[in-house]
């Protein structure tokens, strides 16, 4: 098998200079930030800044002032982490695309990829984080600004979706025509599935109740489901892409 | 049923023809099937919550699900249908290592595909005119429904193209290839189906 | 460094020569962003997060037109930072004893830190663009500026963590950047990680005036950009002498 | 394989009459519909309970003919029955509910 590997893409000599014995520990440092930064992302997410399970788009301004009030130290703890250590969205991205490059699809879906990913932290990470702390941040502010933040903030989250679908697409694409199997087949298949939950989710900017809302239970709690699942296959493959990837080698310019 | 006498079998369509008759032949490959297992349950739970959702407003829902066309929506099935006839009879010929004919059921299966988005993009227009939007929950579903299918069906005519294009190099020519892209074509049929039933039929 | 004659229409020279360029580029672009900062009168002394409304509108208006001029600049020229940093990546995928994972991993931060950065001055300059908007809307878009501008750091410190694991592991005999490029490097992620506490903080070290979170984060930033410059134009000088096309 | 060549001909046809039947469920289910603006539909327990039933067969038909599950390995039958049986007992207990 790794023969294969090192004849398609791998194998490039690496330069002719004596050098220390090849060793895969920068690989295997940089993998273990892809669970190490979303494992934090949930936990954030989930427990501190309360934005997973969404709050309700369905209700008034002095109960969106209400609930920053309510949560209000949970999300600053939330989102001053956030600012920490989102830059393991980068990391765990540019390794997806690293791995990518390695494919013998060419490089051209690996960067689109990379540029995909790199554009969707700002709208789909950031922004939800500045828009609350801003809100938090005064508790005093003019309740009307408290719940525009409010709706910014869960729009932004949720809503943004052409950068990631962008980047599901190059993933899926530089699958099927990869000859390494660097990732299985039926990844890039389900990767489709990502797609589709993002095409539905544009419901939520038009539906500010039921299941197409963005707490909605086909808009939000399906799309998360399959996301969930999709996720941990890519990390589960990364690892044994990580795994076969010979020491020494690395992707073709 | 074929006019030409099938050529020579290759040892993986004998082997697939063996595996058939035993009862244990998968059609096309694993990576498929699990694509098309996961996509039954990933729209399951979209008929379950519209179910839910509908038990809700059930007087609502058959209000505006009177507002479907119910010719136009057998039509479709009828043209999905047929689409599929063709496509399950273009794996045989295939299997038989009779591929012009299986492309041309292909081209069949595939020109049936079109027929149905061209249908349903004039009912979504007439929908549209007539003033139901997404504004309303039942259309809501519908549009999302309708729509999300409408990009499956989509990808299968672009997935019957490709199998059309493997087809005609004498190299490349799989029967798995085949089984794999009608695999995808019926699990759309399938959908539609529900669908068709959720949607325009049931009380 | 001198090209030498006989290399002079080579491709790899090329190489060497667009990176100088780049580095140039993000030199005369830190001068242009040095003198904008120094003519933000909101940063002498950086605003404090416990103004009034009105003090913030008032503050807009009276100082509208320095405010444009360093805002309007910030959006220019901030961005051209980012070629220094592009032979940043280009250095570390010469590095020879690794698998140039590193390299790709902080392009990725870069240019996620990069939107960023492009972020804080168009609220800052919105918020002089009406002196006589709603003072509680020109707040909001002070309090964006400001959180844009100081706290998200987490992108910083990928790429500066990306870059010290780079250096550390390029154990070769002749190594890209010196070693002390990756202590830098750390010692400025470490400087510039507490600002993330200027989301939530109001007042103290900590807050987005405060002495840790304002003048430690961008004092180590700038040092940062300004040795970087040297020890990467330094970088793709052994480039060129290693590959035979320059004394 | 002449015994299986033998096969072919009945694969073809079993998939003529599947394509029959399912046309002939799908315009049968032309006047089941409430779709008709000529009179005003009324909930009705029956024609619903008739519209599973028939969407179950339906659902059976393709994939056991047209997708070739009749062949395939017993795993695939069992899960492709099982969500078929799931989805339209979750309807008819969503609905009678």
């Amino acid at each position: 098998m790794s023969a294969t590997v090192v004849a398609a893409s791998g194998g490039e000599p690496v330069g002719t200079e004596p050098r220390a014995p090849a060793s895969k520990r920068d690989l295997w440092i940089v993998f273990w930030i892809f669970p190490t930064f979303f494992g934090l992302f949930g936990v954030i997410f989930v427990l501190l800044a309360r934005v997973i399970p969404p709050p309700r788009p369905d209700v008034t301004t002095d109960q969106k002032v209400q609930w920053f009030a309510s949560h209000a130290t949970t999300i600053q703890i939330g989102f001053a982490a956030v600012c920490v250590v989102f830059g393991g969205a980068a990391i765990a991205n540019g390794y997806v695309a690293y791995q990518m490059k390695r494919m013998t699809s060419g490089p051209t879906f690996a960067y689109a990829y990379m540029g995909a990913m790199a554009v969707g932290t700002l709208p789909g990470l950031l922004l939800v984080a500045l828009c609350f702390s801003a809100a938090t941040f005064r508790p005093d502010r003019e309740p009307r600004i408290s719940a525009m933040l409010y709706d910014l903030g869960m729009l932004s989250f949720n809503g943004s979706l052409g950068c990631f679908a962008t980047g599901y697409l190059a993933f899926a694409i530089a699958i099927l025509y990869d000859k390494n199997q660097i990732f299985p087949k039926w990844l890039a298949y389900v990767s489709i599935w990502q797609i589709v939950t993002e095409v539905i989710a544009t419901q939520m900017w038009v539906s500010s109740a039921g299941p197409y809302a963005w707490n909605g239970s086909i808009a939000f709690w399906l799309a998360v489901i399959v996301f969930g699942f999709w996720l941990n296959c890519q990390g589960i493959f990364l690892k044994f892409a990580t795994d076969r990837q010979p020491a020494g080698s690395r992707p073709a310019d | 049923m074929t006019n030409t006498e099938p050529t020579a079998l290759t040892a993986e369509q004998t082997d697939h023809a063996d595996r058939r008759q035993r009862g244990t032949h998968l059609p096309g490959d694993g990576h498929m099937w699990l694509m098309v297992l996961g996509d039954l349950i990933i729209f399951g739970g979209y008929f379950i919550v519209y179910m839910v959702q509908r038990a809700m407003a059930p007087a609502a829902y058959l209000q505006a699900q009177q507002h479907l066309s119910i010719t136009i929506g057998v039509l479709n099935t009828v043209v999905l249908v047929t689409s599929s006839w063709f496509v399950a009879q273009a794996v045989r010929a295939a299997a038989d290592a009779d591929y012009e004919r299986a492309v041309r059921l292909i081209y069949g299966g595939g020109a049936c595909g079109v027929l149905f988005i061209g249908v349903k993009a004039y009912e979504w227009t007439m929908k549209i005119t007539q003033g139901y939007t997404n504004s309303n929950e039942f259309f809501m579903f519908y549009y999302m429904l309708t729509g999300v299918h409408m990009f499956h069906v989509a990808l299968g005519v672009l997935i019957l193209g490709i199998v059309v294009r493997e087809l005609r190099n004498p190299r490349r020519r799989r029967p798995s290839m085949v089984e794999q892209g009608a695999t995808y074509w019926h699990m759309v049929d399938l959908l539609w189906l529900v669908i068709f039933g959720l949607l325009y039929v049931m009380r | 460094m001198q090209i030498l004659a006989e290399a002079e229409e080579l491709p790899k020279t090329t190489n060497i020569r667009t990176q100088l360029v780049a580095l140039w580029i993000a030199a005369v672009s830190a001068l242009i962003l040095l003198i904008a900062y120094l003519a933000f009168p909101g940063f002498w002394p950086p605003m404090s997060p416990r103004l009034t409304a009105e003090d913030v509108a008032g503050f807009y208006r009276n100082h509208t037109a320095w405010i444009r001029f360093s805002m309007v600049t910030f959006n220019l020229c901030g961005i051209m930072l980012l070629p220094l940093f592009c032979v940043v990546v280009v250095q570390m995928k010469r590095m020879a004893t690794q698998s140039q994972v590193f390299a790709y991993c902080y392009l990725s931060a870069v240019v996620s830190g990069a939107t960023l950065f492009a972020l804080a001055d168009i609220f800052f300059a919105v918020a002089a663009f009406r002196p006589g908007r709603d003072p509680d809307l020109v707040m909001l878009l002070n309090d964006l500026g400001w959180m844009v501008f100081i706290a998200p750091v987490g992108m910083i410190v990928a790429q500066n963590l990306m870059l010290a694991l780079a250096v550390y592991h390029d154990n070769g005999p002749t190594p890209v950047f010196p070693r002390w490029v990756g202590h830098l490097s750390l010692l400025t992620m470490f400087a510039m990680l507490p600002s993330a506490c200027a989301m939530v903080m109001t007042g103290g070290p900590l807050a987005w005036d405060g002495a840790i979170s304002f003048w430690l984060r961008n004092g180590a930033f700038a040092t940062f950009v300004i040795v970087m410059f040297f020890a990467v134009r330094g970088a793709v000088r052994r480039q060129a002498r290693e590959e035979g096309i320059a004394r | 394989m002449t015994a299986t060549a033998a096969q072919r001909p009945h694969e073809s046809r079993a998939i003529t009459y599947a394509w029959a039947v399912l046309c002939a469920i799908t315009i049968g289910s032309w006047w089941l519909s409430p779709g008709h603006t000529t009179h005003t539909a009324s909930p009705s327990v029956a024609i619903t309970t008739a519209v599973v039933l028939l969407g179950f067969i339906k659902g059976r038909l393709v994939i056991r003919y047209f997708m070739a599950v009749n062949t395939a390995p017993r795993w695939l039958k069992l899960s492709t029955d099982a969500w078929l049986f799931a989805l339209w007992a979750a309807v008819l207990a969503i609905y009678v509910h």
